[in-house]
């Protein structure tokens, strides 16, 4: 039991916040969510190729670091403390846990060392209507097969996808023949298919919906089987969550910093904000929550690692995400309401923030549904 | 304590709502619902025709005596006109700093040659006003005003210096600014009261974009901005006491209106829940009910801070009125959002439908709180005035 | 539309205030709490039959001051500031009103004279588990009618009645042999009847559990149809709901008001705590809700006034009691925290309030569950 | 980064889980659960005698280095031994004082003639100790003590003065005492920390109901009250350094037997909804699944806390530990009188129910966030030491 971290997680850390802070400034940032795709490759290469980030949570046997959730945690904390714009999380958060919880061992064999390499980037649909999967009810998803002249072919939509029109794999959940959804994966530009950028209001990470035109699968298309599906689905998606989580928290730690920073400075009335007795509570009540966000979501992570606790981490991941989502919406609010009035310009970053906190409190389940889902599993249970 | 309107009072809510029923439509259509606060850039040019159509009917300044051109209503009926014009959807009113504002001020304190040189093109819509108050340095600290104003050999006053967080400004053919005319002065004293043209040289406006990515405020730069001496309030030194005159004029009755503006939005966010499923999570319908007990509190709380106190003092409804609304209407934004879930961010293409409008009060409404007096300047008052604890040390 | 109070309704609120503020002093209140009925005879007396308090909301025709919600509120939040240890509200706040909404007419004449001269105490036993009416469900009634020798023969039990132990006129619910709910009044006195001293947290109210065993009762018992209890027990409970809220109002106006005296005296760092601008936002928040809380009220006791909102002040008064409890609760715990450790001693006021404030939250419905009601009007209508 | 423990130390936790299950049956059976805060005066003889059985099987002390008396277990093994205590419904101690605050205390900075004098009475747990820091005139002011300690000519200790909030002082034999011994002084300058034997003349001890009606704080007046030259820590002068250092040792290993507490207080609040209904009501289910969230919070904030950092400072987990728990089990004491709905205000003629235990926490955790630091007090500490906010200014 030892719940410090390794000096050489300490130097992942680091190593991302100085890389970051520089690749990721909020000059980067603004430039990024101003161009086409959303981010900017160079950066994205570097992130994928050079840094090896991607390789983190992919096991050796794949090309990757095999390191494990505890890593992931304190890179995605990193790259939503500065809003990083880039395909990872779809990429490396989403997609690669489904991969690897999920799929097959060939579908793993055929796209994980791509992914770990950075060459390859992916993504997952999730609900017909959303960025969200319930391990109980169909999700919504029309998406199906049927049997065409070409072998399996493919119809459905997903209103929204995360990195949907850039992402070079899409995995998809659709209906197989039996109705049952299995999970298929295949190019993202196979005929058929339409991505439709959508207009967002968070420009720091982009959506799209998809659609699915009579689009004919490659044979191995089909990575996971309903059982597979039904079988391992939340396990990846609690990885997925926990990703989130930590990127949340990474946003909210960043609104505090960024607060104390502005009010240190700004006088009103003869002082600093930062004087006031009431500012003072209110920043520390962040860093509170924030503290208490860090260790569910560390708690989590190490949870993680061990499966003979793979039930708790279930509820652990849903419950580090819940609280994520509160924390960082309470956060970047707060962070504009102590900017004053710059704060709620486009100047001044806090608003980055916000409408990243705001859309991301409703991936992967809202806190409402997430705490409901665990006072099921205390209170329902025989 | 009666809640009923009279008989009279009701048949002049009837013709109120037959003048807009006949008048909001056609080309005016497009107007229902917009260009309140955070959509003051919708459709400027058919908003002022709209004034003007408005002032034709003779629906505008219906508050103000009859002497200076207003048509004199009751409390009651404006309370009536009020709800009705936000019923009918009535959009923003871009002569509101005007009527709501320097009218009463003018009314109040001004001159009579002001009064009959000022308060028409308020009543008829033909000169709007914005106001100057905020600057850089004084966001809450509303006194520490460094824009400097001196008068020339003929009494002419010259401006210098830079206001903000101005709406309307590019609309407005005046502006009212509050200066330092003592220059070895500090906080409250020694400040002047000044009617100033928007329309010459010494003034620049640029627009600052908000979180929204729009621009409904502005920065002012007066570089030598020019008045005449006659277009001053109070005498120099009273700036202070003329500008917080002012402020008291906005709690008034279009406080109902900005109420059924709110029940609108609430009502769309009714609407979005039923539709999507959201009426359904638990914890979303607790939050519904408790925006619409937020409702009922606003409107008791306003009626109550209309009808005031035997004593004549602003009463603690009165004290707590727009720290209560600004959180009320933050809180609906984010419930709005949460309706909507993942597709809460997605932005329609058409900026008239309720997703759209209600994503405007989500990020818009975190200016709700700030300007006017930030929350903590609110709860400050609260507690010093209302309270009597003690006041909160200036620096140095 | 007016909507300042009369100079009526000030004095009656004046005269209130003035009164409790000696007869239900803090040192009154503690000594009343330690009586074994709960309250002074001599004040009460006082409260019933010289200040005519008891007769404010019942019509002229039996025998009241035909006053409105309005007043009655005016009184409650006085009463519930000073903490009045009485049957107070057990017999106007909710008897009267079953009564005036609910009985025969029959029911009225016999009862409400006295009432209103302040010699009758009553109660009104809601649902089976404690003080609470869902106009759904059957409140978890067991009480029942049989036919028997002499006539109609009651049994079935009570958890929690308040002032139970004490009122000298029962107004119970029971099945008739149909099964539908009807409501019963009788003299407490009966042979069959026992009731039980609950002891509870909240000394300044006492509550009793009732068991009735083959109560036989009088001809007259009955005093509404199930008919009329479907029809006008919502109505009744709206009204109680109000009565109940103005209390709580009080009382959370007593708390903030406590707390600003006390630490304006109290210092801590060379300062009065009062100075503490943190502290002085936290009471500023008291005060909002107080404000907001106290409008809601008055609304909703002008809303009860007018038949022609009778829909409307079911809702109203849900919510003013919703918002009540929830002012209170918070209220109270503030002034506790806020008078620091003198606070939690038995010593100082804040405890007395903090027990009322949890007991009264769960009368007539939580918070929760009104909140819940509102929502169905609002969202599950065609 | 690890979550599990080691084989050995699994092993340790059965072997204390074991001894446990022996003793803490027959005549002790009825301490389980028992003696918390709050609940401090429930069966003092009897877990006395308790402390007595605990030292007899070595399971006193168990963290003080084992040449002290102590097991000398390792991090690891403490936390083990502090849950599996906590799990098996361990009494509240009443020896905590004395090994988890002045003992250590003793062991860093007494002298050797004070260790050997004072440890073997705590690890035997037949010497208890009580805490005389707040004053009346100063709760959260720590610094301003009035309570004088002047020397007599042959050097013993005279104290002049009266501490409060001090909790089983009825049960001690020993208090330790910060007090002012230079008249001059202000602040936490000046002071001496003395031990002192509460049974003498110069010492009244007077209980102090609470809220519960119980009492298990007390005022402890000294009036020419006296302890030997001998019974000081550090020198005149170096009382509040001291004072602080002992403190630091609260966030000690036992937090990890505190939350075990918890989970079961919790667990009975699940249990309680459960059989009543209140676990159908989703506000209620929404309020659980957060506490529950807020348990693995404060179990991971713990591991983080003392795990600590490479450099050694108190980590941010550590400075809002207080704050988080405190107001966690205050929230839980809520809820849990909310799922009792209207039944929650009836006491239970036994004191060992369910619902009276969650009753105690209802009113007892009001005192978790004013002793020990206001939650005021740590908001402060918080925004200063960690975030390097200004300071708050004493007056005058």
């Amino acid at each position: 039991m030892d719940f410090a971290l390794s000096s050489d997680q300490e130097m992942i850390r680091d190593t991302a916040e100085s890389f970051l802070a520089e690749a990721s400034s909020s000059a980067a940032v603004r430039a990024a969510m101003e161009t086409e795709t959303g981010f900017d490759a160079a950066v994205w290469a570097r992130v994928g190729q050079e840094l090896g980030w991607c390789a983190t949570p992919i096991p050796e046997a794949y090309d990757g670091l095999g390191l494990g959730s505890v890593e992931l945690v304190l890179l995605m904390e990193q790259m939503g403390r500065r809003l990083l714009c880039a395909p990872f999380y779809a990429t490396v958060g989403l997609a690669a846990q489904v991969l690897l919880e999920v799929a097959e061992d060939a579908a793993k064999q055929r796209y994980l060392p791509a992914i770990a390499s950075g060459e390859l980037t992916a993504t997952v649909a999730l609900a017909k209507r959303g960025m969200d999967w319930q391990p109980r009810g169909d999700n919504g998803i029309d998406a199906a097969i049927s049997v065409g002249a070409d072998g399996n072919v493919l119809n459905g939509s997903f209103a929204v996808v995360a990195d949907g029109a850039t992402a070079d794999l899409l995995i998809v959940p659709a209906r197989d023949i039996t109705g049952a959804v299995a999970l298929y994966a295949f190019p993202s530009q196979l005929s058929g298919i339409t991505r439709t950028p959508l207009k967002n209001f968070d420009l720091t990470r982009r959506v799209a919906s998809i659609t699915l035109n009579n689009v004919v699968l490659p044979a191995d298309a089909q990575i996971a089987t309903p059982q597979q599906v039904a079988a391992a689905m939340p396990c990846a998606i609690a990885k997925a969550q926990l990703a989130l989580a930590a990127e949340q928290l990474g946003g909210a730690q960043q609104c505090l910093d960024l607060t104390v920073a502005y009010i240190s400075e700004r006088v009103q009335f003869g002082r600093t904000i930062a004087s006031f007795q009431a500012i003072k509570h209110r920043c520390a009540e962040m860093m509170v929550k924030i503290e208490a966000t860090r260790s569910a979501i560390y708690g989590a992570a190490a949870v993680a690692e061990n499966p003979a606790l793979a039930a708790d981490f279930l509820l652990e991941a849903a419950a580090a995400k819940a609280l994520a989502s509160d924390t960082y919406c309470y956060c970047a609010a707060d962070a504009i309401q102590l900017h004053g009035g710059v704060g709620f310009t486009w100047e001044y970053d806090p608003q980055l923030y916000f409408k990243r906190a705001q859309a991301s409190a409703h991936w992967l389940g809202s806190a409402d549904v997430l705490r409901e889902r665990i006072a099921s599993a205390l209170l329902d249970a025989a | 304590m009666q809640i009923e309107f009279s008989a009279a009072d009701e048949a002049f809510r009837g013709e109120i709502a037959a003048w807009l029923r006949e008048h909001l439509v056609g080309k005016f259509a497009p107007l229902k619902h917009r260009g309140g606060p955070g959509d003051e850039d919708a459709f400027p040019e058919l908003r002022k025709e709209w004034e003007h159509k408005l002032a034709a009917g003779g629906w505008t300044c219906v508050g103000w005596p009859k002497e200076h051109g207003g048509r004199g209503l009751s409390l009651a009926q404006q309370l009536i006109f009020h709800e009705e014009y936000a019923r009918a959807g009535g959009p923003g009113r871009v002569g509101h700093i005007g009527e709501g504002l320097i009218g009463p001020t003018l009314i109040a304190m001004g001159s009579e040659a002001q009064k009959q040189r000022f308060l028409p093109g308020i009543k008829n819509g033909t000169e709007l006003w914005c106001q100057g108050y905020s600057e850089p340095g004084a966001g809450s600290d509303l006194a520490n005003v460094r824009t400097k104003a001196r008068q020339d050999a003929n009494g002419d006053w010259i401006i210098d210096g830079q206001k903000v967080w101005t709406s309307l400004a590019h609309e407005s053919q005046w502006i009212f600014v509050v200066a330092r005319c003592d220059p070895d002065s500090q906080g409250s004293k020694g400040l002047v009261f000044l009617l100033v043209p928007l329309d010459q040289p010494g003034i620049e406006i640029r627009p600052i974009r908000q979180l929204t990515g729009t621009a409904e405020f502005n920065e002012v730069f007066f570089d030598g901005a020019r008045t005449t001496a006659d277009h001053i309030i109070g005498k120099p030194g009273e700036g202070w006491s003329v500008a917080m005159a002012l402020l008291g004029f906005e709690r008034g009755a279009s406080t109902l209106g900005q109420q059924m503006h709110f029940l609108h939005e609430f009502e769309l966010v009714c609407q979005a829940a039923k539709e999507n499923g959201a009426a359904k999570n638990p914890q979303i319908r607790a939050r519904i009910a408790a925006a619409w007990s937020g409702l009922k509190v606003m409107r008791y709380n306003a009626l109550r801070m209309l009808s005031g106190t035997q004593d004549g003092s602003l009463p603690r409804a009165g004290m707590m009125y727009k720290y209560y609304w600004s959180n009320w209407h933050r809180d609906l934004g984010k419930l709005a959002m949460d309706v909507y879930g993942c597709e809460g961010e997605i932005l329609d293409e058409r900026d008239d439908t309720a997703r759209a409008h209600l994503q405007r009060i989500y990020m818009f409404s975190r200016a709700d709180t700030i300007y006017a007096g930030t929350n903590e300047i609110q709860l400050n008052i609260i507690s010093e005035r209302a309270l009597g604890m003690p006041k909160e040390p200036r620096g140095k």
